[in-house]
């Protein structure tokens, strides 16, 4: 074991998998000298030189479906998008494109893709670089949707994503490029679409993405005698339920915590397929979420802060659940 | 002329039949209500992708469009997967998933057409850039339409293919409209060629009716990209002589248009061409007709018997599966 | 009271407004002599000429910049996309621009603007022609997503949005076009924001929009000794979530229909918005969705009609709830 | 020269001095931690939005970009809102909601600033066009970077601007670089400005460094805007002084071309004309600083004394309220 952090974590997995296959290769903006806006790439220049680590102009809905073009004839790019917010111009080549391009052809061909981007606020930069997407193309079938919160997941799931035949999406959050983690020596996997338990409890069951899941586990200290189990689900599309009814059977609570904006929301997919489930007949409480405000995230720190669930408001909402203050 | 032999001439003025009369089958089969969806037929163009392919190597790629039953046959596409295709069959290039906005054949080379116009421009980039990043002596050409060299995907891959020296050949089929919009509206300048000039690459307008003029003009750019010398943005004039789709009533072109440009079929100029100088005799013509229309025969017959995909295949190929082949 | 097709409906909204206030205008791709790709605005050229009637390059993502930056100014732009799918153009200046301009800006403008798109399948026009994208932007603050299911609501729901200070996204059914129904003669407006229930009953409640109202009212025909009650939605966001509440404290059981993909539907939302009301606790069954299967619309006519709800599906989905065949 | 008097010069000295010592003063709160977020310092152009702010009516528009203090200065902007506004203060432009990269003025006409680069473009263009349909009589000058120039928005734009004769000028301020990418690698020919030629309109590229020649310029393109002949594309090459943004390590350009452009800083050049003319003393010259220095303390006490908006008004202006006034 080795600790690292995050960052370094989506580096070496990046880093890794282009000395082992010479199909991958990095594109976006200013992933050279500058080593792309929040340092992933620093280095990668100097080892695989300026065609593998390829930087593009500004014109990200056209250098998506580069991607995909490369894919198409066997290349495995990794697409790099410098803030989420701007998948916006993704939208077209990632949806209408390298997710339906294998079925309407029959078949015929796969798109082994990895788009990365960061997501999240807490820096400051206002409404346009700070959204979390995780459910933005939730509802378009034929891609996967990544978003890990520790780095022993994001170095194990970026290189699963890398193998992956299909378009995904993978999601790394700003906050997290810092925090530290540990990281197996050896090579390893995370596989796409199972959830974990991050940590066992019996009252109730919460279940969160990326820094919802490092939020949560420090909201666990603000609680006063109830021990919640903590569910990271790690992919949010295809997304792992199996983990979350078994623990709703123990715990017999549910509260899904998102950074998102609480409309649309991760938390409503994840409510309804466990409201359907033989899961629901196991409930002594309504299915509750906690996600973030449905505003633009702001600019003033303190605003910005209250837009989006942090550990105290967390903890006060799992509190109120199971102490049945539902409609307070 | 002299850049082909009597064969090539031969094998263009086939492929030029061979197309309209396939989409003319296609139509009918439309009227008769067997074709579900939308079709966009290419009746008048012909001369364009038939040029344009004659002048590749069979293993160059080519991106096609939702106008793209000419770019198929002319890179020798199946007419039988093609008709089973527009009929939904389980035979059809996309086993009946796509219909005929979406025919593509991979292993031919045709990257496939998509619905989105302007979309495939990136696409067809990004299969140069791997072209070029394997070392492959092959070369992209991407077809595209007047109303997609509006779209900002035209600019920015230019742009792309321009600074990555990529071998690709943009090849614009101006048919006049973007489905009722005149290009003379809504394209400032004389020509769509003309916006070569804001990548500083070569920007060509040739006679879209005259397949020869197309397979030199290809020619010369193909080679151009394969030697890497860059991309090359041609502009082939032409019109389409049927409605855009099923849905158009042709309210925005007066007939006398129409006629002025039929009088430019480029099949006939050509049948023409060739029987001036002595290369195709009355009789030779009459038999290439019949060998097309009973090849056509065959491809509706094999359509028509083909089942349809069983309806629990409905999620196959949604997603690549583990391990399985391409 | 006179009876006029869902189109016409439409249409007329269009041209009152236009004739009623001189800074509405319509802008999109061939809706001029063409009268658009669904014939909405044939004849409206000749009565307001071009430059209210501007018809735009194949620029979707740039024309819709252009309404923005258009209502910016006080005009009311009324933005045709010609089919829903090619939104993947317009989102970034829908999702980042529109919706965020007046609140990033500490709302110092207001956009009354009105994105209109024809969506769903059943016309055999594949996967990039056919998708239904009531969820698409359900996770973006600042915006309305308006989708009637009939004449009436059509007509009034459009002069509403038109009205409208905000960003609105006004999704129109390609099936439904031609459908009549009954539109008073007087000036009336439905308002956006509240759902409806079009038809009572007791044994379970049905909530649904667009296309999915009618198809759940045909389905009633099916059943045998059951009585739903259907409450049609009319308005994605904001959701009215009242009268389906009220409705479940009567019938117990929840069924949403909805015609996009199951995964990231807009059921996902609206189950969870009950889930965490107090209609939770008069829930007798498990609450349950039927949406499109999660594929690409496919061209074959059996697939594509097997791919979303159906009339018999919806009844059969109906019957195993009611009669407890839950998890059969 | 001659196109401007004294008064005019003088003013533009001391707006071109209010910027830069406003952009210090601004980086100098963000180094002591006042700043939450980024900020985008335009240091070294002064002379393109003082210029071509200058040939503007008051009543005329301009969309601005991430880099914008500049252009909100020039625009007669309230330097007191904007250090408000860094500070996130309720006081501030946008109450604290947007923060340096997004401060707008509707009321002077300037109509803001995206995140999101190259997304203004089309949004000025649809201003132009209600300008146009209201028969006001104003222009829209749009500034946007040679980063931009490579998002289709920007062709999209310009191809509308063109074919519609919108009263609109386009404004490259060509820094020489988008964040470390470098204009030279990014756009394959000499000037943004060739790019006009894929429309058909002028394109005029010129010293960005040389406040009068963006005046004289940008007059001209706005005086051809007005008069109903529509856009022109200008690109005005200058350079950033400071690096791309907060987390800038400046590895993509050396410190020898860095000095190179800074012996061409724009406001030194223009002093020491005016000095040249003898318009202006060493006297003069220190009064006008000083003046300034007083105003930059009046804006930054204001700002800093200013309230924090309160947490529970998070959600206004969210959506625009039923009869509530704009
Ligand atoms: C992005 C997008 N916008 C609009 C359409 C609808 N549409 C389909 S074909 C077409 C016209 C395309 O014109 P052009 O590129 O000249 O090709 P042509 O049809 O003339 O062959 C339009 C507007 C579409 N399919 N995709
Ligand atoms: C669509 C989009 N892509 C990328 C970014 C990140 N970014 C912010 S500014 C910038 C460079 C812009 O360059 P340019 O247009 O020349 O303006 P400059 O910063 O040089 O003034 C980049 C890449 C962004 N904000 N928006
Ligand atoms: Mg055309
Ligand atoms: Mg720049």
């Amino acid at each position: 074991m080795s600790i690292i952090t995050y960052k370094e974590a989506v580096r070496q997995a990046i880093v890794e998998k282009m000395r082992e296959d010479k199909s991958v290769f990095l594109m976006g903006e200013d992933i050279g000298v500058y080593g792309g806006a929040f340092g992933i790439s620093m280095g990668m220049l100097e080892e695989f030189g300026s065609e593998r680590i390829l930087e593009t102009p500004m014109s990200e809905a056209s250098f998506t479906g580069v991607g995909i073009g490369a894919a198409v004839l066997g290349m495995r790019p990794i697409v790099e998008i410098m803030f989420a917010d701007f998948l916006t111009f993704s939208a077209d080549q990632f949806t209408n494109q390298a997710a339906k391009l294998r079925y309407m052809t029959g078949g015929q061909v796969k798109i082994p893709l990895v788009i990365r981007a960061p997501e999240g606020s807490g820096t400051g930069a206002a409404a346009q670089h700070s959204q979390n997407v995780e459910a933005w193309f939730l509802n378009i079938p034929g891609i996967k949707i990544v978003a890990p919160s520790n780095a022993c997941d994001a170095k194990g799931l970026l290189k699963s994503s890398i193998e992956d035949d299909n378009p995904i999406l993978f999601l790394e959050h700003k906050l997290l490029y810092n925090t530290k983690g540990e990281v197996p020596e050896e090579e390893y996997r995370v596989p796409i679409g199972k959830s974990k338990i991050v940590k066992e409890g019996t009252d109730i069951t919460i279940v969160a993405a990326s820094i919802m899941v490092k939020r949560s586990l420090e909201a666990v200290n603000l609680l006063k005698g109830i021990r919640p189990e903590i569910i990271d689900i790690r992919t949010i599309k295809p997304l792992d339920t199996e983990p979350i009814i078994r623990s709703i059977k123990k715990t017999h609570r549910l509260l899904v915590v998102y950074e998102g904006c609480l409309t649309g929301g991760i938390g409503g997919e994840i409510i309804a397929s466990i409201a359907e489930s033989e899961a629901f007949l196991y409930l002594d409480a309504p299915i509750f979420r906690l996600g973030g405000t449905d505003v633009p995230i702001p600019y003033n720190r303190n605003l910005e802060k209250h837009s989006v669930p942090q550990p105290e408001s967390i903890a006060k909402k799992i509190t109120e659940i199971v102490e049945e203050k539902w409609y307070a | 002329m002299h850049t082909t032999d009597k064969k090539l001439r031969k094998e263009m003025l086939r492929k030029m039949l061979l197309i309209r009369a396939f989409e003319e089958e296609a139509e009918k089969l439309f009227m008769r209500n067997l074709v579900h969806g939308t079709m966009h037929l290419s009746i008048g163009e012909e001369a364009v992708p038939v040029g344009a392919i004659f002048a590749l190597h069979k293993s160059d790629y080519i991106s096609s469009t939702h106008r793209g039953h000419g770019h198929m046959i002319a890179k020798d596409g199946d007419i039988k997967k093609m008709f089973a295709e527009f009929l939904g069959k389980e035979t059809g290039y996309c086993h009946g998933r796509g219909g005929s906005m979406h025919i593509a054949d991979f292993k031919l080379g045709n990257l496939g057409a998509t619905g989105i116009v302007g979309a495939g421009i990136p696409i067809a980039t990004g299969a140069a850039l791997a072209v070029k990043m394997r070392r492959e002596n092959n070369v992209v050409l991407c077809f595209f339409g007047d109303g997609a060299a509006n779209e900002g995907t035209f600019y920015e891959s230019l742009n792309m293919a321009t600074i990555w020296t990529l071998p690709e050949v943009f090849l614009c089929e101006n048919n006049q409209y973007a489905m009722s919009s005149p290009a003379r509206k809504f394209i400032p300048t004389p020509n769509v060629a003309d916006r070569a000039a804001a990548f500083g690459i070569p920007g060509v307008a040739i006679d879209g009716m005259d397949v020869i003029a197309v397979y030199e003009t290809v020619k010369a750019a193909v080679e151009r990209a394969r030697s890497g010398n860059g991309p090359t943005l041609i502009e082939a004039k032409t019109y389409r002589f049927k409605g855009h789709s099923k849905s158009d009533k042709n309210l925005y072109r007066t007939k006398e248009e129409i006629e002025m440009w039929k009088k430019k079929d480029p099949i006939m100029l050509f049948k023409n061409r060739l029987q001036e100088i002595g290369e195709l005799s009355e009789e030779e013509f009459q038999k290439l007709k019949e060998d097309i229309d009973k090849e056509i025969e065959g491809g509706v017959k094999f359509a028509m018997e083909s089942p349809e995909p069983p309806v629990d295949s409905l999620t196959k190929y949604v997603y690549a599966e583990e391990g399985e082949e391409k």
